[in-house]
């Protein structure tokens, strides 16, 4: 097949989906398949985004709904599609010292931590997971301010050995919490709350905004991710590894299907 | 001759204090100027002025009459050699230090190595060719530094002290090489240097700086032997100086009243005049108080010998003939007159050799 | 460009206003750095000037390892040290591991060799015939290192700019074994890269204006008592 | 500490192997933080001798920026890199922005000030008297400086050495404007924080000790010419 | 007296190469020892050795008959006072330059402050006090060197050319000084000069260093009228060597064979044997032709004047006396006797001035 014209897109997303993995498996077919070269930018969501505002990014792969509709309403994107899915959990120490193994929501959960003010690790970063849980503890309708309740400013991954080292409890995606599971003295004690659903989209940068932007590229990169096939293979990862998958594909669905508005 | 330089009311500054004065100074062309003066009188001020790397806070210097500005400075800077008080040598080998200045003016190799054999056989140091300037003796050090200059073959030589480190056999090879080569090319140059011997010898001028001020110029035998004040007098080694007052003159001859003797001199000073009367200790004989010889125009005075002292292969003699005189004899004939403290002697010296300055 | 304009105005916001966070970050900042860099002078200037005055075989080796120091980059120090802090680690019964002290540890591993390499070059520098003339007036070593020390204050201080420069400067490490935890060990650098993943750019911007504002306070004074000591000679 | 032996025994694995993506990481890192360096020492060896040797009004002034530019975070310098080079920035056009050049840039405002300072106090060490004998001897100021620069190549390998130290360990300006993509602008110490993030530790030590072995090979080479030529006096 | 220092079969290397052997040489307290020889022959190699700051490649030192090694590194260099061929000044005040020997010693603030200022005023510089060091002439920063280690007040000073800046009254007037301070206090000096006559002056004892050897060690007298061979002779300044032959030997007196003229010498040599005949050119007096006054004790020579050149208050006259024999005598007497090329004059000295070297 021949090659695109202009074959380089710029790919902004968070850290998550590079971390564990899964663009390595899906951007070489793409690549292959397409012609296209991919030029990944793993930053936070905020910066994702910022960056698409910018017209630095041509397409993105990011897990902020809230921000991400207002992102559309200001016309930066033309195209979003639902992709996938991976669900939050709430973490801690094997201990627990605040008694939140199998609480039946997070907010009840969230609500045992602030009243026995044991440690809890926020990402305190904008980041798709720190606004989930700003939303979280909104339900909950506890405060959650004090010394118990500490902010890393970083990513998953460095949040997770904060918290690990600290003996604390963090919400989490499942993706990054499986991946390196080994390295943590954390236990799974919340989860399956459809509150905790951690839904990504992507989005094509609006081309009226920035024209130089690589629409086709953006347009083919977007149709991938949500192509059968594709989605197929998000089914499939990490299953040979953890026993279970990272993410759940969801282009056959709505918002709604997931609780979003 | 034509004068290569020409300063006129020069002053210079280190930091804020005005360190040098220099009114009027010529240098012919083909000329030897030599600069003396005490420690910190500014005498390496005056030759970094003259190299152009301390500029003057105000007066001019003229280059071959041009005034100095209008040469380009580097034009100026290629024209002269230069070595500093301490011999600053770069970090590299012998033969390196020597070229710099060589390859600086894009001369080719085949020029640079014959000339720097040649200098460096010439300061007697061809064997430290391939030395790291860094390994060297103080004196070796100081050779290679003149080597450097004299490679360089300049219209003007502008030396610091050049012999200051140097054993006292090659000093004085060196000083009659020089000379020679002086001669022989017609390359001007200005020295300083704290032997007054050196000035003697190899000036053609002597520049006398004292407290930053440039007191006296002329031809050697004119300086050592007529200071123009008492401060210049004691600097260049006028010994004896005794207040004294003019008591007769005429054709050319002046009587001078000091300490009680009528003293012989030459000069036109009006009688009444006071004056110092200055002697140099080389310029007086010793006879043994009996045996002094007749002349005309000799002075003649009895003392008696307060100290002797020796000093090298001279013996400096120090009499009482009613104010303090020093002479300097050789040790040869102190042993032969068999001169002692206490002893009565008789000194004698010439008309001309007493110099008088005006009070 | 809008950006950098909003960046400025709100450096100068900040500044003004006292944001308390803000100050409480700005001395932290300092504080750990300025430990680190005092830390550092304390074992790089003794090992730097032994390594310059010395002979010893070996000697080449470690001034290689020493320079090569220089070159740590700031996230590999951090994983080590990391490495040694967590619980799991050999030192982790200190309880370290993010605390203004890690990021002290970790930024002194990263400015000893900057300030141990730049103290060899100082003294080197220096005519070798002054340690000769210094003990031969009398100087015991220590006397001699102190009196040499003093001599080359120029480039030692150049030493002590750089090594502050590279610690103030320095995110890898702070992040990774101080953790960035608000009001605990967040500093300028980890601020800075927290607003800049949040795309806050403008409030980024101005925490690098202030932290260059810091540094530059720092060095004016630095290099005011450099030049105030400047050899005069030759005019 | 099993981690690191993991991270020994990985990096020995990484480089008896010669996995060929490691070697374009590395070949990447090598040559965009050696082109920096180049880069820096072209505007930073000028920049300082003018500092060092002239004397103009607001010399000192421009003294303590360069001091302060030492201490130019990395991440300050890749957001200001990066406003400049987005595609709204006013160098969009260039499409610099996560390219290795853009890499390039941003080491450059790292290095410079780094390079340009400490070739300062290099050559301020000097004896000024030095100047005036070159002078004398008729050299031109280009052939001044280039001697002066020969006195001094000891402290001025050093300055080189702290230069390239200080961008080939720099990680936040090469993330944010080169984007840690892959098989593009993905250098040793973006890697090493990639792999950190994922959890890899063992390999992330092994990137660092690989890392630390280019650094040491060409400081080993940086400091066998510089004590090659160390002056010798003095015994 | 006893002693201070004994050096016995010292070899030292600088680099790789061996610069200097010195088989036997003692330094008796409160002497002064003068050490010359050319450049590069090792002489300041020599004062390090001794400052301890140089470890020799074999060889012991004693110092007051303990040998080196048993006394402590900085208890035997807080006992001398070094000044090195260049004035090492630190890069502060003048003050802080002569006060550091002491304040490394501890000595009090008060006692500290007027030994600095009795010492600046010694060296002639009480005005420098509070000048950078870095700011100094040359001659200034050389006495300031030497104010730092004559405040030490040590047992032992060691000063390398510790002269060669200063400006000739002021080297006069410290050469004088130094003479009093050295005989008033015990102190025990070793210094090196390139300037035979401050050797002849101020040393006790003469070392004469050549090509990095110890050749001679004795009183001055001895080293510059009996050098031990022709290479320090020619050294120390015996002009005159002519060789010859031992014809009559007894009571001390020699007659020596040379140049076909028999001439006396002092020593007991015997006959046959082939000498070198060395003569001082100072030791040497001129008469008119026919003037010579008679004297026992005296060889006479005569001569045509070959070449007359001033040095300094002196003439060297070189005269044809079928080998050429160099004399030095004052302008005054060369004016007085009207000296000229060509002339025909009368040589004399005595025989004590020859010296004799075996070949
Ligand atoms: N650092 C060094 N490395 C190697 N050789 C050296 C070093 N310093 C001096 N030399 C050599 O050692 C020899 C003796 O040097 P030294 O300085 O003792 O001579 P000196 O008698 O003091 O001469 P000068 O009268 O010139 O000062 C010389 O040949 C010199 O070249
Ligand atoms: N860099 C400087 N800054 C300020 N003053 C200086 C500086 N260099 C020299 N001076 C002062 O300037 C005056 C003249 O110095 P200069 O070096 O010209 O003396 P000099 O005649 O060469 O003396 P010497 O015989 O000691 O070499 C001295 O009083 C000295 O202290
Ligand atoms: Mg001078
Ligand atoms: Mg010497």
């Amino acid at each position: 097949k021949p090659a695109p014209k202009n074959p380089n897109i710029i790919l902004a997303t968070t850290t998550s989906t590079q971390d564990s993995g899964l663009l390595d498996v899906l951007i070489p077919i793409f690549e292959e398949d397409t012609g296209y070269v991919v030029q990944t930018v793993a930053v936070g969501t905020g910066e994702a985004l910022k960056m698409g505002e910018q017209g630095n990014a041509d397409v993105l792969l990011v897990h902020a709904p809230a921000s991400e509709v207002t992102f559309m309403d200001n016309g930066f994107g033309s195209e979003r599609y639902l992709v996938m899915h991976n669900d939050f959990i709430i973490v801690g120490p094997p201990a627990d010292p605040a008694g939140i193994r199998g609480a039946a929501t997070a907010a009840e959960a969230l609500g045992k931590i602030a009243t026995a003010g044991a440690i809890f690790i926020s990402r305190g970063d904008d980041s798709g997971t720190h606004k989930a849980e700003l939303k979280l503890w909104k339900t909950a309708g506890v405060a959650h301010e004090g010394e118990w309740y500490q902010e890393s400013g970083q990513g998953m991954g460095a949040t997770l050995t904060i918290a690990s080292e600290k003996g604390a409890y963090t919400l989490t995606d499942r993706a990054t919490y499986l991946a390196n599971k080994a390295n943590y003295a954390l236990e799974i004690l919340v989860e399956g709350d459809t509150v905790l659903l951690n839904v990504y989209h992507v989005i094509v940068v609006n081309p009226e905004k920035w024209p130089e932007i690589n629409l086709a590229g953006a347009q083919a990169f977007a149709q991938f991710m949500i192509d059968a096939d594709t989605q197929a293979k998000i089914g499939e990862f990490g299953v040979d590894k953890y026993g279970q998958p990272l993410f759940y594909p969801d282009a056959d669905k709505t918002d709604a299907d997931l609780g979003l508005p | 001759m034509a004068n290569l330089l020409e300063i006129r009311n020069l002053t210079a500054r280190r930091g804020e204090t005005v360190v040098l004065q220099a009114d009027c100074l010529d240098v012919p062309e083909g000329e030897v100027l030599a600069i003396i003066g005490p420690n910190g009188a500014g005498k390496s001020t005056l030759l970094l002025a003259l190299a152009r790397l301390l500029k003057p806070s105000s007066g001019e210097i003229n280059f071959r009459g041009q005034p100095m500005q209008a040469i380009r400075d580097l034009d100026y800077r290629r024209r002269i050699g230069l070595v500093l008080q301490d011999p600053l040598l770069l970090d590299t080998s012998v033969y390196e230090n020597v070229a710099a200045g060589l390859k600086f003016r894009r001369l080719p190799r085949t020029e640079i190595e014959p000339r720097v054999a040649h200098w460096l056989a010439q300061m007697g140091v061809p064997h430290l060719k391939n030395r790291p300037a860094r390994q060297l003796s103080g004196g070796e050090a100081q050779r290679v530094s003149l080597a450097r200059a004299f490679a360089l073959q300049p219209d003007l030589l502008l030396l610091d002290e050049p012999f200051s480190a140097l054993d006292a056999p090659t000093r004085q090879g060196l000083r009659q090489d020089l000379r020679q080569v002086l001669a022989a090319t017609a390359l001007t140059s200005i020295f300083i240097t704290h032997d007054l011997d050196e000035a003697l010898l190899l000036g053609d001028q002597v520049a006398v700086l004292l407290g930053g001020r440039l007191r006296q110029v002329g031809p050697p035998e004119e300086v050592f032997a007529s200071p123009a004040d008492a401060d210049v007098a004691a600097f260049v080694g006028v010994e004896t100086i005794v207040p004294g007052q003019v008591v007769n003159s005429q054709d050319g001859q002046v009587i001078v009243e000091a300490a009680g003797l009528h003293l012989e001199a030459v000069g036109d000073l009006p009688p009444g005049r006071p004056v110092l009367f200055c002697l140099r200790p080389e310029d007086i004989t010793l006879w043994p108080a009996q045996a002094a010889p007749a002349s005309s125009a000799r002075n003649r005075i009895a003392g008696r010998i307060l100290r002797l002292a020796p000093q090298g292969p001279l013996a400096r003699v120090t009499l009482d003939c009613g104010f303090p005189l020093v002479a300097l004899i050789t040790r040869a004939s102190a042993e032969e007159m068999a001169l002692a403290e206490g002893q009565a002697v008789m000194a004698s010296f010439k008309a001309t050799a007493a110099h008088l300055i005006p009070r | 460009m809008q950006t950098i304009w909003d960046g400025i105005v709100q450096a100068i916001q900040l500044l003004l206003q006292g944001n308390p966070e803000m100050l409480q970050i700005t001395l932290l900042s300092l504080g750990v750095s300025g430990l680190a860099t005092a830390v550092s002078l304390l074992f790089g200037l003794p090992l730097g000037t032994w390594l310059a005055l010395g002979r010893f075989p070996g000697r080449q080796f470690v001034l290689s390892l020493v320079n090569t120091g220089m070159a740590l980059p700031p996230v590999v120090v951090g994983l080590w040290v990391s490495i040694f802090l967590w619980r799991s680690g050999p030192l982790g019964d200190l309880r370290l591991i993010y605390t203004p002290t890690a990021i002290v540890i970790a930024q002194v591993v990263i400015a000893a060799p900057v300030v141990t390499g730049l103290t060899v070059s100082a003294l080197q520098q220096l005519d070798p015939r002054l340690r000769l003339q210094l003990l031969g007036l009398g100087a015991s070593r220590w006397q001699m290192t102190a009196a040499l020390w003093r001599e080359a204050r120029l480039p030692l201080l150049a030493a002590l700019m750089a090594g502050f420069g590279s610690v103030i400067s320095e995110v890898g490490a702070s992040m990774m074994v101080g953790g960035n935890i608000r009001h605990h060990t967040r500093v300028l650098t980890t601020a800075i890269v927290l607003e800049t993943n949040k795309g806050n750019f403008g409030l980024a911007i101005a925490l690098g204006l202030l932290l260059l504002l810091i540094a530059y306070l720092v060095n004016m004074f630095l290099t005011w008592v450099q030049q105030k000591n400047r050899p005069q000679r030759g005019q």
